[in-house]
């Protein structure tokens, strides 16, 4: 990293995007395999360059992130194009979750999409998304906040569809395009609204002029409905409507990708727009956004929780949980004070969206599995799973666990470090409140646990295979979940550091 | 120096010792363990005697010598060792009878051939050891643990035939009324400890010498907020539950005439002349502290008056022969606590002593009767044993005749000072001993008449029933227990002839009394005498008062065997009980003790108990599972918003924004 | 010159009746129009406001977003086609196989 | 190190009978927990420490170093033992090892998972019991849910879904409510901890370095702590009227998950007010005496009176634990050297002797496959060593003196009696107190009525002297109950050289 700094000459600056440029050069060899092979290109192949490629830009990010490109110690943030994009410690460290989840995701489809055709569009529109969700890490002006929104989004619409002839996949294609249509148009007009108040789109630059008193109305409205299209990407309230039916719809591993990866890039645009657009300190009055993500924040966890409470379907019990952690997430902007602790908040924040990237991920791909089988839907279809597939069920029990925020795993010390900052700001209210929901949740997640370990199996049912590749990822996973514990102290103090150096 | 004091612990050991022998190798014993508990009491018996000798030396001897729980900046918690005249005395009685009942129980249990005995003599064994623990205590906490085994000890042996449904339930009832009583008692203990931060007995530091200094003024103790008279009193009354429980005086007899379901060496060690007696020997172990409250005295006499008189007129009705020394055994029990409550340590412990033979005596001669008779207890199947088995006739007419009172038996000596005292104190100005005293000399009317009824059914007219008339043989080791017995009921009155003393002039020959006298200056009964608060009065001189009181209970006891030799030594007694019309019944009945604290126990504790266990399942239980179904129906009716239309998610998200707008414009004013 | 508040006025106007299509409209095809109309009143305001600070973000986002706009009908009509093979219609709230 | 040798072996141990073959599952779990035995032994044997871990005594066997920072707070892995936390060490080992021994008969199914889980419970206990910061305990006291989630789920009675679910989620919530209160207070302490160790927030909030916090002055967030951090640990206890999940759970458990769970995990409650509520927040404490106090007296009284009640013998003695509680209670609000002292003993004594009581119901139950009073009579007749020992531990039960019962409960009573905190604590006690008449009646009754009068059992089984191994731990426990009652200074020395820096100071 050393001549990295030493080289500050432009050639070098744009280096710092390489993570993104890996993604989206590996999306464009996948193209270019599928035109070359014209018959039907190997899946292992597909597989593995997707997977080669997420990887190589995690390990770069992660080497940036150790080397401390765009942080303090090198210069501080590396700002590029106009200021139009950045690369600092933040968006290094959500470049970490979404690669980390692209490389499990693809490795997993290789068995999901064995009999499926177009397998490498798939990959390739995966990485496509997985580069726009790093791009929007990145962005540092509402325009590429937008493109790179949409390029996230465009091809997870696709994705989610992606099984043409499953009437679900379809439906939950349809509803996903549609409200997101809708909330991309909300949140185009709340740019256009900010744009018309303060005439700049550049984040640095629209905080400078943010405090224009006459305008202050049109400048709330534009705020919020800004807060709207974030909603939409980490699927809050009230713009999660999609989230359900999507992930439930979907195939396994882009629900997993979609909750995870997608949702993480929702929170890493929303935290750098509104930390860095509209600073606290600086509102004029009645733009108080911070109480607008304390509304949702506690909405969103009690409404997923409590759906997801009675749900007869794991998959759409999934679904609803996550809607409820993205409301923990959103503490993350919630307890944000004036002057408080908020590189705490935001980091714990981040932190937990890493550790939810690991347990989640493995969740739905535990999914992917059982589907791979051919095993039901419902609960009662999961009993005494444990007793023919265990490993698997154990990793399950991991996540499920995991997800409750019980030790001895990552989730535990994630939450708990949210919760543990949000009191630390003052919000004890809120630490009260996601409390309260998290222990609920004990219960529907215990629900599976309960199936696969308690039951026993109520119709006997056949476990053809093995497949290698959802192995793999869903060990991976849960080794990722339990090593999260006691790797937790650099993770939560990187993350608050490098938050920290957005105030 | 290694004196005799250093073998103290020993007396206590050795039966313990044959408890954990007879438990362990017990069934690989001849006898099943008998000898091991023999041999052990033996030993105890001895080095108590030894011991009895060097404190007629005038030796006394109080040592720590465990520390249970050592207190860091607080109080430690010690066992130790107070052998004194009262204590020495006790050790003496106790292994005696210890040692003979294990004897006859060769004869009542191993010849009868029971099963079980190594459970048996293991119970007898561990029975004695804290029987004796309890007397050579230093502390009352010490006292109070010991108190405990023993009553753990007549839970084991009374339920000894587990197999059959009585015992069981007669145990359980034992230890839960005494275990009432002893609740009372372990407050006691523990507002002495908060009292005093000692429960010493004996010492310039003891609890009765420091309650005396604090009446005096000379010491201060944390008497919560209370004049130290009435918290002292109180306390006294505390401790008194545990005695009243144990030593079966009104109300908690009740446990004792069911215990009779034990074997009746059992009876005839605990229920008789040992575990019951712990009740009194407890009060007058701390005599010093009761002597200091005259109102804990005034209720000490008042119970045992009254229970003397009670459990009497219960006694005349019997019709099995322990049940009416069972009676008889509360009624004597009463006599002391009325001695302790009237002023007369010594008396009391007089009592106790020659109780302690007399009722040994009398509940093995009912063993070997029982054995004679095959565990037929009813004395209307008896009659006419005398000639069958003269060694049990007479040993039992002796005990007999002490228990009803009559010159020269030991009872008689006993019961005329305990009389006496209690007279001379309510001459002195306590209306209440009056009362007390004459309730305790008309019980000795019945009891004359219930014992010479007991004898006349049992001993003498004709034979009744076949097994009567030709009875099973006892041998040496039923004989043997009674003879010596026998022989003591009729002489230890002589310990302490204070009416002679008092009539003929003669000095010294007050042995027991002069015996207490030499204890430690705290300890002794010339102490206790400066302490009570009552003083004497006479009728004409003392010796006419002396005189008078005996001659009135000596009359009143004939006048009873007088009644019952009218009534029942006739050839062909017939029952004379209906000539009482209703009190029959109520006799019969206990006076409804029983019933009334059955109905306490099952009446109204189960049903509350019932009534909070409704309450726990259905309210307290019923919140926490209506939270969680609140929480699921909230969840299934949260989750029909999606209804999965799309176009009503278009509406909802359109009215969530909208909502945000409006609520923020409101409040930011933005609509200005 | 028009007073910036008109331009804010038109958007708003426009952006509604969007909105009000999306709340009406169950043809799929009409409800993109719709989304399309609430991206041009997002359009309006920006070229509008590029005006007003004097200064060309407002329009080259304003390009950039038809570009946008354009790139999710493709994505839109690919859906929507797969939906008429699946539910042999258009109407958006046919597909109702997944709820609660 | 010990320490940590201590639970590293016992995790080791779990994940090495998780893989064992079923069949010598069970042998391999009690030879693997004999290891911790010895080593809690050892470390009895070498304690040297002295004063109160918290309040700046010396820590046995003490490690220290840091594991993260959070919000400024350094989180240390701080592990380390006084005369408070060593016994309950001792206890859990000794414990766990017979519960494992016990259930060689009744687990015939998924052996090695039931094994591993129990030396998974056992190392996370030993940790609650261990750790001296607050995020490392937080971390094995939530940990400790997991295990029993499991043994009650799937080796559970008929109805042990909703009893696993319950106890899961009941106690769940109030850990929650508990961090939430504490760790408002750790920040309430602002910059006068450097961490989240015990020690150092104990001597903050007893020096008055407490000062205000989201808006709440001092003394009021140091009640709201207070009671907010009570109320999590009384539901572990548990204490009347947060009782009900216990019930529950040991009706439906298995009878060794149900020593563990009697005599561990309720421990870890009385542990854990000991160790934060009374010893961190004393003023609060003192100032709450009455409620606290009253709640004692209820859960004796109340708890008696539905075991009182009850049919089933794992009902009874589940009950009889939430009176038994109540006594602890009771000693730790008394703040005297008997009281708090005597409260850690009884926790030690309880432990042991639930754990037999649990253990001769669960003998007796494998023989007869029913714990109801009413299906059998005269048990003793055909299993007379089990009832010899089951007559024992009652007895212990009732707190017969020269039994560790007798000296717990004489220790809190006189300490408490004599307690100065408020001048109705006499009265208080002496109400509490006749819990040890209640307690009598219900198990004098029970055994009447299952071990004695004339045989009778309806049911197919075959009613004999059940297997050595069975018996043994029983026989074990007993030992050790008679052993602490004739010397509880054993333990109740180190106690009370723990307990009395506690007493003084603080605000007292």
């Amino acid at each position: 990293m050393f001549d990295l700094a030493l080289q500050a000459e432009p050639a070098a600056t744009w280096t710092a995007l390489a993570p993104a440029i890996l993604l989206g050069l590996t999306g464009l060899v996948l193209l270019g395999i599928d035109t070359i092979r014209t018959d039907e290109a190997s899946n292992a192949l597909l597989a593995s360059v997707s997977a080669g490629g997420s990887l190589l830009a995690f390990g770069t990010a992660a080497w940036f992130l150790v080397a401390g490109t765009g942080q303090e110690r090198t210069g501080g943030a590396i700002t590029l194009y106009g200021d139009a994009l950045v690369v600092d410690g933040m968006s290094l460290f959500f470049t970490l979750i979404f690669t980390i989840v692209t490389a499990m995701v693809v490795v997993a489809s290789y068995d999901y999409l064995r009999d499926h055709e177009h397998r490498a569009v798939f990959y390739s529109l995966v990485l496509f998304a997985a580069t726009g969700m790093t791009l929007l890490s990145m962005a540092n002006s509402l325009a590429t906040v937008f493109v790179s929104l949409e390029l996230a989004s465009l091809p997870s619409y696709a994705l989610v569809a992606f099984l043409k002839n499953d009437k679900g996949s379809v439906e939950a294609g349809l509803k996903y395009f549609l409200i997101g249509a809708v909330s991309s148009a909300v949140f185009a007009f709340g740019i256009s609204l900010v744009y018309a108040v303060t005439g700049s789109l550049v984040l640095g630059d629209v905080a400078a002029a943010v405090n224009a008193p006459e305008m202050a109305g049109v400048l709330g409205i534009g705020v919020l409905m800004m807060i709207g299209g974030f909603a939409f990407k980490t699927a809050s309230v009230p713009f999660h409507f999609w989230a359900p039916e999507a992930y439930e719809g979907a195939p396994a591993p882009i629900s997993a990708f979609l909750s995870s990866a997608s949702k993480a890039a929702g929170f890493a645009v929303a935290f750098r727009v509104f930390v860095e657009a509209f600073p606290l300190g600086a509102l004029p009055a009645g733009v108080d956004w911070v109480i607008a993500f304390q509304v949702l924040a506690v909405v969103t966890m009690t409404l997923g929780n409590f759906a997801a409470a009675t749900q007869e379907k794991v998959k759409r019990m999934l679904a609803y949980s996550s809607i409820g952690h993205a409301g923990y997430a959103l503490i993350g902007l919630a307890a944000l004070t004036a002057g408080g602790p908020n590189g705490d908040v935001l980091g714990a924040s981040m932190a937990h969206l890493l550790v939810y990237g690991f347990m989640n991920t493995g969740a739905f791909l535990f999914i992917a599995l059982v589907e791979h089988w051919g095993v039901g839907r419902t609960f009662e279809d999961y009993n005494g799973l444990a007793s023919t597939a265990p490993i698997a069920a154990v990793a399950m029990t991991v996540f499920m666990f995991s997800l409750a925020g019980l030790p001895p795993f990552g989730g535990f010390l994630s939450k708990y470090a949210l919760f543990y900052s949000a009191i630390e700001a003052g919000f004890w209210w809120l630490a009260a409140v996601g409390a309260i929901n998290s222990a609920l949740s004990l219960f529907y997640y215990s629900r599976v646990v309960k199936a696969m370990w308690i039951e026993s199996p109520s119709g006997d049912f056949e476990i053809q295979s093995r497949p290698v590749g959802l192995y793999a990822a869903v060990i991976f996973a849960g080794l990722g979940t339990l090593l999260l514990l006691p790797a937790f102290g650099p993770v939560i103090e990187t993350a608050q550091t490098v938050a920290a150096t957005l105030f | 120096m290694v004196g005799i004091f250093d073998f103290a612990p020993a007396i206590v050991l050795l039966p313990f010792v044959s408890f954990l022998v007879a438990l362990a190798v017990g069934d690989r014993l001849p006898k099943g363990g008998a000898l091991a508990g023999i041999a052990a009491t033996a030993g105890s018996l001895l080095l108590a005697a030894a011991t009895f000798l060097t404190v007629a030396g005038g030796r006394t001897y109080d040592a720590t010598i465990y520390t249970w729980a050592e207190g860091i900046e607080a109080v430690d918690l010690t066992f130790g060792i107070l052998i004194d005249p009262l204590s020495a005395m006790m050790l003496l009685i106790v292994t005696l009878i210890a040692f003979l009942v294990h004897v006859f129980s060769l004869g009542y249990m191993n010849d009868e051939g029971e099963v079980g005995l190594p459970r048996y003599y293991a119970g007898l064994g561990l029975f004695t050891a804290s029987m004796l623990g309890f007397v050579v205590a230093d502390n009352l906490l010490m006292a109070f643990m010991f108190f405990e085994l023993v009553g753990l000890c007549s839970y084991l042996l009374i339920g000894f035939w587990f197999r059959e449904p009585g015992p069981p339930s007669a145990a359980k009832k034992a230890f839960l009324v005494t275990r009432f009583g002893d609740y009372f008692f372990l407050v006691g203990v523990v507002a002495v400890f908060a009292t005093f931060g000692t429960a010493a007995f004996s010492g310039s530091e003891s609890f009765p010498v420091l309650a005396e200094a604090a009446l005096h003024g000379e010491a201060t103790v944390n008497t919560f907020g209370f004049a130290p008279q009435t918290w002292f009193t109180i306390v006294g009354l505390l401790v008194l539950g545990g005695v009243v429980g144990k030593s079966a005086q009104f109300p908690l007899h009740t446990w004792l005439p069911d215990a009779m379901e034990g074997p009746t060496p059992v009876s005839a060690l605990i229920h008789a002349a040992t575990m019951v007696a712990a009740g009194v020997y407890l009060v007058a172990r701390m005599y010093g502290f009761y002597a200091l409250s005259p109102d804990a005295l005034a209720i000490i006499a008042l119970i045992g008056g009254f229970t003397a008189l009670f459990a009497a007129t219960m006694g005349v009705v019997k019709r099995e022969i322990k049940q009416v020394l069972a009676y008889s055994t509360i009624s004597q029990y009463g006599y002391m606590m009325l001695a302790l409550g009237g002023g007369g340590y010594v008396a009391a412990t007089f009592h106790l002593m020659t109780h302690a033979f007399f009722k040994a005596l009398l509940f093995l001669g009912a063993g070997s009767v029982i054995i004679a008779m095959h565990h037929n207890e009813d004395m209307w199947d008896m009659g006419g044993l005398k000639e069958k088995m003269p060694v049990t006739y007479y040993a039992f007419l002796s005990g007999s005749l002490a228990l009803a009172g009559i010159f020269p038996f030991s009872g008689f000596w006993s019961k005329d000072e305990v009389l006496y005292e209690t007279l001379i104190h309510g001459l002195g100005g306590s209306p209440v001993l009056l009362a007390a005293y004459a309730m305790g000399l008309l019980a000795v009317f019945f009891t004359g008449f219930y014992t010479f009824r007991m004898v006349f059914l049992t001993f003498h007219g004709e034979p009744r029933t076949q097994t009567a008339s030709d009875p099973h043989s006892v041998r040496w080791n039923v004989k043997g227990p009674l003879a010596v017995l026998g022989v003591l009921a009729a002489t230890t009155g002589l310990v302490n002839m204070v009416p002679v003393e008092k009539l003929l002039g003669i000095g010294g020959i007050d042995f027991l009394h002069q015996w207490l006298d030499m204890s430690t200056e705290s300890l002794n009964a010339h102490h206790y005498g400066e302490l009570i608060p009552y003083s004497s009065a006479y009728i004409g001189g003392e010796a006419t008062t002396v005189a008078i009181g005996a001659g009135v209970s000596l009359g009143l006891a004939l006048a009873g065997a007088g009644l019952a030799h009218l009534l029942y030594n006739v050839p062909e007694p017939v029952e004379h009980t209906d000539r009482l019309g209703g009190i029959k019944t109520l006799l019969y009945n206990n006076y409804y003790q029983d019933e009334y604290q059955v109905w306490l126990a099952n009446g109204v504790t189960r049903p509350v108990a019932r009534v909070a266990n409704k309450f726990d399942q259905g309210v307290v239980d019923g919140v926490v599972n209506g939270v969680s179904s609140v929480s699921l129906f909230s969840g299934s009716r949260v989750r029909r918003i999606q209804t999965g239309v799309v176009s009503n998610y278009a509406v909802l998200l359109t009215l969530g924004l909208t909502a945000l707008l409006l609520a923020f414009g409101l409040l930011g004013g933005w609509f200005v | 010159m028009v007073p910036p508040q008109y331009y804010l006025l038109l958007s708003a106007a426009l952006f509604c009746i969007g909105l009000f299509g999306i709340l009406t409209r169950r043809n799929a095809l009409l409800f993109l129009m719709s989304v399309e109309l609430m991206l041009n009143a997002a359009n309006i305001n920006l070229v509008a406001f590029s005006n007003v600070w004097g200064n060309v973000t407002g329009q080259t986002f304003g390009l950039f977003m038809m570009a946008l706009a354009a790139a999710e009908v493709a994505i839109g009509i690919g859906i929507i086609l797969v939906l008429y093979r699946n539910f042999d219609d258009v109407d958006v709230t046919k597909a109702t196989t997944m709820r609660w | 190190m010990i320490i940590e040798a201590l639970i590293g072996v016992t995790f080791l141990a779990a994940l090495v009978v998780f893989v064992a073959p079923d069949e010598y599952a069970g042998k391999l779990a009690a030879a693997l927990s004999a290891l911790p035995v010895l080593g809690s032994l050892w470390m009895w044997a070498q304690y040297d420490a002295s004063g109160n871990a918290l309040l700046g005594g010396s820590i046995a066997f003490e490690t220290d170093v840091v594991w993260l920072t959070l919000g400024g707070l350094d989180l240390h892995w701080f592990v380390g033992v006084d005369g408070i936390s060593l016994p309950l060490v001792v206890l859990t080992t000794i414990l766990t090892t017979l519960a494992i021994v016990s259930a060689w008969t009744p687990i015939s199914n998924r052996e090695s998972q039931f094994y591993g889980l129990m030396l998974f419970m056992e190392a996370n206990l030993l940790g609650v019991f261990t750790a001296l910061d607050f995020f490392a305990w937080f971390v094995f006291w939530e940990a400790v849910l997991v295990p029993m989630y499991f043994l009650i789920g799937v080796w559970g009675g008929p109805n042990r879904r909703y009893a696993a679910i319950k106890f899961f989620v009941y106690t769940n919530v109030a850990s929650l409510v508990m961090f939430i209160g504490f760790i408002a207070l750790v920040f309430g302490l602002g910059d006068s901890v450097s961490s989240m160790r015990l020690p150092e927030i104990a001597q903050a909030l007893r020096a008055g370095a407490l000062g205000g916090f989201a808006g709440l002055d001092a003394a009021t967030l140091k009640t709201v702590a207070f009671v907010a951090t009570f109320l999590g640990f009384a539901v572990k206890v548990p204490v009347a009227p947060l009782h009900t999940w216990l019930p529950d759970a040991h009706v439906e458990a298995p009878t060794p998950v149900s020593v563990m769970l009697a005599g561990v995990l309720l421990k870890m409650g009385t542990y854990a007010l000991l160790r934060f509520n009374f010893t961190m927040m004393p003023d609060v404490a003192t100032a709450l005496v009455v409620p606290i106090a009253g709640i004692a007296v209820i859960s004796v009284i109340y708890g008696a009176m539905l075991a009182l009640a009850q049919q089933d013998l794992k009902r009874i003695v589940a009950y009889s634990s939430v009176s038994s509680m109540g006594y602890v209670i009771l000693g730790l609000v008394a703040y005297t050297t008997y009281g708090v002292g005597g409260a850690t003993f009884q926790m030690i004594a309880h432990g042991l002797i639930s754990g037999l009581m649990f253990m001769a119901v669960g003998v007796i139950y494998n023989t007869t496959h029913t714990r109801m009073v009413g299906d059998m009579s005269g048990i003793a007749d055909r299993m007379p060593l089990t009832a010899g020992i089951f007559v024992a531990g009652a007895f212990g039960y009732m707190g017969l003196p020269l039994m560790a019962g007798f000296a717990g409960e004489f220790f809190i009573f006189k300490g408490s009696f004599a307690s100065t905190v408020h001048s109705a604590m006499p009265l208080f006690t002496a109400a509490a107190m006749f819990g040890i008449v209640i307690v009598a009646g219900y198990l004098l009754f029970a055994m009447q009525r299952t071990l004695f009068g004339p045989f009778s059992f309806d049911g197919e089984y075959e009613i004999t002297n059940a297997p050595t191994h069975d018996v043994a731990p029983l026989a074990v426990l007993l030992l050790l109950v008679i052993v602490l009652g004739v010397a509880p200074d054993l333990f109740f020395g180190m106690i009370q050289d723990a307990v009395n820096p506690i007493l003084s100071g603080g605000g007292l």
